[in-house]
């Protein structure tokens, strides 16, 4: 049997959804590693995980300052090669922060931190992500989402951004344009979500549907696509 | 070389929506403070740079703003320097 | 004692007697720093003088118990070589000065107490009681408070996944805040407060010291100094990104990198930390105050002792690793220091540039607080009936009446501001079932746990309003199949120097004592908040009771809201009586009525059942009734479920009571239909009375008694009054 | 009646502590950037009010602070009016 791949999950001070995003990768077939935001990930790294939580605290700005971690200064490589790289709540705002993926991040409308378990609904995109290979166009799945930063905004608006979009939630849950709840970047690699999948990969805590993002990320490594 | 005092204000860019802006004016109104409108939110810093010019320190404030402490997509600032 | 240094003290907020006490057994006066020390640990806040030969009559043993009363945190064996570290502590007072800033030291004090017991923390819940929501004032509590929770909370990296929000003018100007956590450790992880080893290292970790918390009005005297009161003395503010690189340093530094002892530094900073941990290892300490990482110029010797600046700990760690231990919190990016170390002898001293500035026994400052002895009225006073009211003619209007009512009504608008699941354990979070409960780590076995209260009944009878609390925490967890198996308590009460108060005090634990027995249970900690009084008038006594079980099979815990086409069984046996309730209180405009209803036998029946039944699988659906009485709670699984039920059922005396009294020992158990027949069976055999009276299903709930419809209502419309008052939940 | 610019800093109290600012330093010396010093972070306000004269413009806001902008336990402020 192949040795199960390596999901680097990187940690910054402030992380505290690192290891919900390992569990998922692990029920996957993964086998995640934590990352030291200050160091770099493993050279045989397939799948990086930029985890939810607060990272730096989130003062002054949500993601404001991981950009500049040896960590994430060495994903545009690593997505060029064909690596994948997942990022969840404070993990997307840090991949937009990065340049990684197109956009803003901002305060929720209306203001404040909210918990909910949300349905959002997959959609067809231009680029076909590894990510969601297990997940079909119309399907709507239920995760929880955790955020007071997670209004998504483009100076473009929403037609500069429609064909990069793969979930939207059922209804506007914090001032997102179009509803949007996750971005992919032009590759389809690098996926960016508010809501936590990572948080519903277990069946006795609310929901297993977070579980599909993670096994079609499994499906690519397996069939060498990353 | 001689330390300057920068005041940093980071403020919603023109066009981009301010939900803390009109939560603040809305509290404003559920005061009934009538004659108030409450514009814009936004971020203060206060910080000392070193620097040989006031030149050189409004380039030292403007590279910090672009690095780290203003998105672009959201956001304008001005700095105000105070001499040494 | 000169008349200067006893008035210093005075102002300190030490009493004459413990200036002479102090003394006597120094055999000479004691230093103005030496005086503060006192004044800190001297508090009723550390010392527990007026309460704890009180608390001793409570249980505290079990073969299941791992840490008992007296550690950071108690620690009970849930299996699978876990054990789960618990406890609250009270911040009412910080809390009413400073909403926000109040509520989240609160939370993250409590969550030292956890780490500093080895654990890692993997919930929080929280208890709290305000003042009316119609009230400005109470409502920007609230809110501050409300935020403050989920500030500190949200950002560390825990769950909120329950509590207990009560709204009652009573606490108006006076609310109470009372957090718990949780964590996780193995049983071999445990962590101790005991220092040792001549020789070893004082290690200082975490944020700075500021004049954070100094008590301000204590040390407004002129000998120390001409600065107001204003400058010395700062409102706590908590940093919970310190707070979680401090928490993740201190759980991955253990005994292999030195450590010895470990305590947090909470009320009394410094002090208390080094005094503890030296009086309980029977050794002395050495504190270089010139060594201690301050944040503020020109601090005293006094305020850095005693400053309450949040996000601290103290370790005892082997003299050859003392430099690596600095290292390994550095790296994780919090200050650390070398600031003394530990001697022979028993001595607590404190050196400041050069000199020593405090030399006490430390046995002296952490445990020799004389005992307060508060004279006890030989009775509380009479409390009347509720005046004669006439019964409803039909149960909708007071049902919504109900439903709407604050504390009662919806409280999605207060939890949803907490994150309730991250950390991938939270099984049933806030209002999904009558506890939380989370999941052990790779494994099906679970535990439960919930917070509960109840002022309302204790201003009545605090010895049967204490029972009640136990008895609903020991329904509530039954309803998610666990036993109900130690608890951790969090006192709130009136000054102990009104001799009314002193006996509710009295009256509340042993309420507390005699419940415990009864359930055959342990108390493993917990915390005393006396002084709750405004002008009005003091708090009710307000015992928080937090307690814990073990759950077998996560899978099959019911949830609190109804689904379809299940067969509803009432458990118990309702009182038709007048009762002390909310009811009562609504109906009759009156915060009166003498009689609370408990029976913590009926209690226990009841959970012995609920507990069997679920661990079989056989359970749906289960809601005990709580302020509201059963025909709320139905509502309430109603609503959550979006799911309507028709039952029918003749019974002896007034409708309203029945329905809304506050019964001990009742609950409404939701089974398929095929289970019901057994679940009877099992109910007989349990010793609880229940009886299948319909079944769930449609979009309305109808109840009928005999022939006559007394309740016939649109879920939407029970939804409606139970969402409607928005601005109740902050 | 005219109506009066007012922009608003609310910042930390002298000796309060400020984790956002050790932060945000902290942030900046992580990039390694030399002769900067943060001090503190607040927040920036900006509002009209009706008034009849920059005094009532004042008192004004000095209200409003202290009934809601404000929290005087942790905070101070300065209020800058600019003329109608
Ligand atoms: N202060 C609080 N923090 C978190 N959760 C709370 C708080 N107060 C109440 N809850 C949650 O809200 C839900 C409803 O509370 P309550 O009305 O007391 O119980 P129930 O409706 O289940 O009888 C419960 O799940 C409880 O845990
Ligand atoms: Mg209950």
């Amino acid at each position: 049997m192949n040795p199960r791949p390596k999901a680097a999950v990187i940690v910054f001070p402030g992380s505290n959804g690192d290891r919900d995003i390992a569990e998922s990768f692990e029920r996957a077939g993964f086998a995640p590693v934590y990352v030291d935001s200050r160091e770099t990930a493993p050279a045989d790294t397939k799948v990086v995980g930029v985890p939810g939580g607060f990272s730096y605290g989130d003062y002054w700005r949500a993601g404001m300052l991981a950009r500049y971690a040896p960590a994430m200064r060495a994903l545009p490589e690593f997505v060029a090669k064909g690596g994948l790289v997942i990022g969840v709540c404070n993990g997307f705002q840090i991949l937009v922060e990065a340049g990684l993926l197109p956009g803003a991040l901002t305060y929720n409308n209306p203001p404040g931190f909210k918990h909910k378990w949300v349905t959002v609904e997959a959609r067809e995109t231009k680029q076909k992500s590894p990510w969601l290979t297990r997940v079909p166009r119309g399907m709507k799945l239920r995760w929880p989402m955790a955020h007071g930063e997670g209004n998504y905004y483009h100076p473009d608006g929403w037609d500069a951004i429609a064909d990069n979009v793969p979930f939207v939630y059922d209804r506007n849950m914090n001032g997102s344009i179009g509803n949007t709840a996750a971005m992919l970047d032009s590759t389809g690699r690098v996926f960016g979500v508010m809501p936590h999948p990572d948080r519903a990969t277990d069946p006795h805590i609310g929901s297993n549907d977070g579980a599909l993002i993670f096994e079609s990320a499994h499906d690519a490594v397996a069939q060498g696509l990353a | 070389m001689a330390t300057y005092k920068i005041e940093l204000i980071v403020k919603p860019k023109a066009g981009v929506r301010d939900p803390q802006g009109e939560a603040v004016d809305g509290a404003v109104k559920g005061l009934e403070v009538k004659g108030v409108k409450v514009h814009q939110v936004g971020r203060y810093l206060s910080m000392d740079v070193d620097a040989r010019s006031t030149d050189e320190a409004k380039r030292i404030v403007d590279d910090l703003c672009k690095r780290l402490l203003v998105n672009p997509n959201l956001e304008t600032y001005t700095a105000r320097v105070e001499g040494a | 004692m000169k008349p200067d240094l006893h008035n210093a003290g005075i102002n300190m907020g030490l009493k004459p007697h413990e200036l002479d006490h102090i003394e006597k057994q120094l055999g000479r006066e004691p230093s103005l720093p030496e005086l503060a020390v006192f004044a800190g640990m001297w508090s009723e806040h550390c010392s527990y003088k007026s309460s704890r030969s009180r608390l001793a009559m409570m249980p505290r043993e079990a073969p299941y118990l791992l840490a008992g009363p007296g550690s950071h945190a108690g620690a009970v064996d849930v299996g699978e070589g876990w054990a789960v570290a618990f406890k609250i502590e009270s911040h009412n007072h910080p809390s009413a000065v400073e909403p926000y800033q109040g509520a989240a030291t609160g939370v993250g004090g409590i969550l030292r107490d956890v780490i500093a017991q080895g654990a890692r923390p993997c919930l929080v819940m929280d208890s709290l009681c305000f003042g009316p929501p119609h009230d400005a004032k109470s409502r920007h509590i609230a809110q501050g408070v409300v935020a403050g929770i989920a500030g500190y909370g949200n950002a560390i990296g825990l769950p909120n996944v329950g509590g207990k929000t009560v709204y009652d003018t009573r606490y108006e100007g006076n609310p109470l805040v009372n957090a718990m956590a949780a964590g996780l450790v193995r049983h071999d992880g445990m962590r101790t407060a005991r220092a040792q080893g001549v020789g070893n290292a004082v290690v200082y970790a975490g944020a700075s010291t500021g004049r954070d918390g100094i008590l301000g009005a204590a040390f407004a005297s002129v000998e120390l100094g001409e600065d107001t009161t204003e400058k010395r003395s700062h409102v706590q503010v908590g940093d919970p990104f310190t707070g979680k690189k401090l928490m993740e340093a201190c759980l991955s530094f253990g005994p292999e990198l030195g450590l010895v002892a470990c305590q947090d530094m909470g009320a009394c900073g410094l002090t208390c930390a080094a005094s503890e941990m030296a009086a309980l290892g029977g050794v002395g300490i050495d504190l270089d105050l010139d060594a201690v990482p301050l944040r503020e110029d020109g601090m005293e010797p006094f305020e850095v002792l005693v400053s309450e600046s949040q996000e601290r700990f103290l370790f005892v760690v082997e003299a050859a690793k003392a430099a690596e231990a600095v290292k390994h919190f550095e790296h994780y990016g919090v200050h650390a220091a070398v600031v003394g170390k530990v001697v022979a002898g028993g001595q607590f001293r404190a050196l400041s540039q050069g000199s020593v500035v405090v030399d006490l026994p430390a046995a002296l400052v952490a445990d020799g607080a004389p005992k307060l002895n508060w004279p006890e009225a030989a009775a509380l006073p009479p409390v009347a009936e509720y005046a004669e009211f006439s019964p409803p003619k039909d149960l909708g209007k007071p049902l919504l009446r109900m439903l709407s009512e604050p504390g009662i009504a919806d409280l999605t608008n207060l939890y949803d501001h907490y994150d309730h699941t991250v950390g991938n354990r939270t099984v049933r979070g806030p209002g999904e079932a009558d506890a939380a409960v989370m999941k052990l780590p790779g494994s099906a076995r679970g535990f439960a746990l919930t917070i509960t209260g109840r002022g309302e009944l204790c201003a009545v009878d605090p010895y049967r309003g204490a029972l009640a609390a136990l008895g609903e925490a020991t329904r509530n967890l039954a309803c998610v199949g666990a036993p109900i198996m130690a608890i951790t308590d969090g006192i709130n009460h009136g000054p102990p120097s009104d001799p009314v108060e002193n006996r509710r005090l009295t009256e509340t634990i042993r309420g507390l004592a005699d419940g415990l027995k009864a359930l055959g249970i342990p108390v493993t900690g917990g915390n005393v908040s006396l002084y709750n009084a405004t002008a009005e008038g003091a708090i009710p006594p307000s015992p928080m009771v937090g307690a814990i079980g073990v759950v077998d099979d996560v899978s099959r815990v019911p949830r609190g809201e109804l689904a379809a086409d299940l067969a509803l069984i009432l458990c118990g046996t309702p009182l038709a009586t007048p009762m002390t309730s909310a009811y009562g209180r609504i109906a009759s405009g009156q915060l009166a009525g003498s009689n609370v209803s408990v029976d913590l036998a009926a209690d226990k029946r009841l959970a012995n059942l609920l507990v069997d039944a679920i661990r079989r699988g056989m359970v749906s659906f289960a809601k005990d009734a709580g302020a509201g009485g059963l025909l709320t709670a139905l509502a309430k699984g109603c609503v959550r479920g979006r799911m309507g039920a028709t039952i029918s059922w003749t019974f002896e005396g007034r409708l309203d009571w029945h329905f809304f009294g506050e019964t001990s020992g009742v609950a409404w158990v939701g089974v398929a239909p095929r289970f019901a027949d057994a679940f009877l069976a099992m109910a007989k055999t349990c010793g609880v009375a229940a009886m299948r009276l319909g079944s769930s299903g449609g979009n309305r709930l109808s109840i009928k008694t005999g022939e006559s419809s007394v309740l016939d209502i649109s879920v939407d419309a029970l939804r409606k009054a139970f969402t409607a008052n928005e601005r109740g939940a902050a």
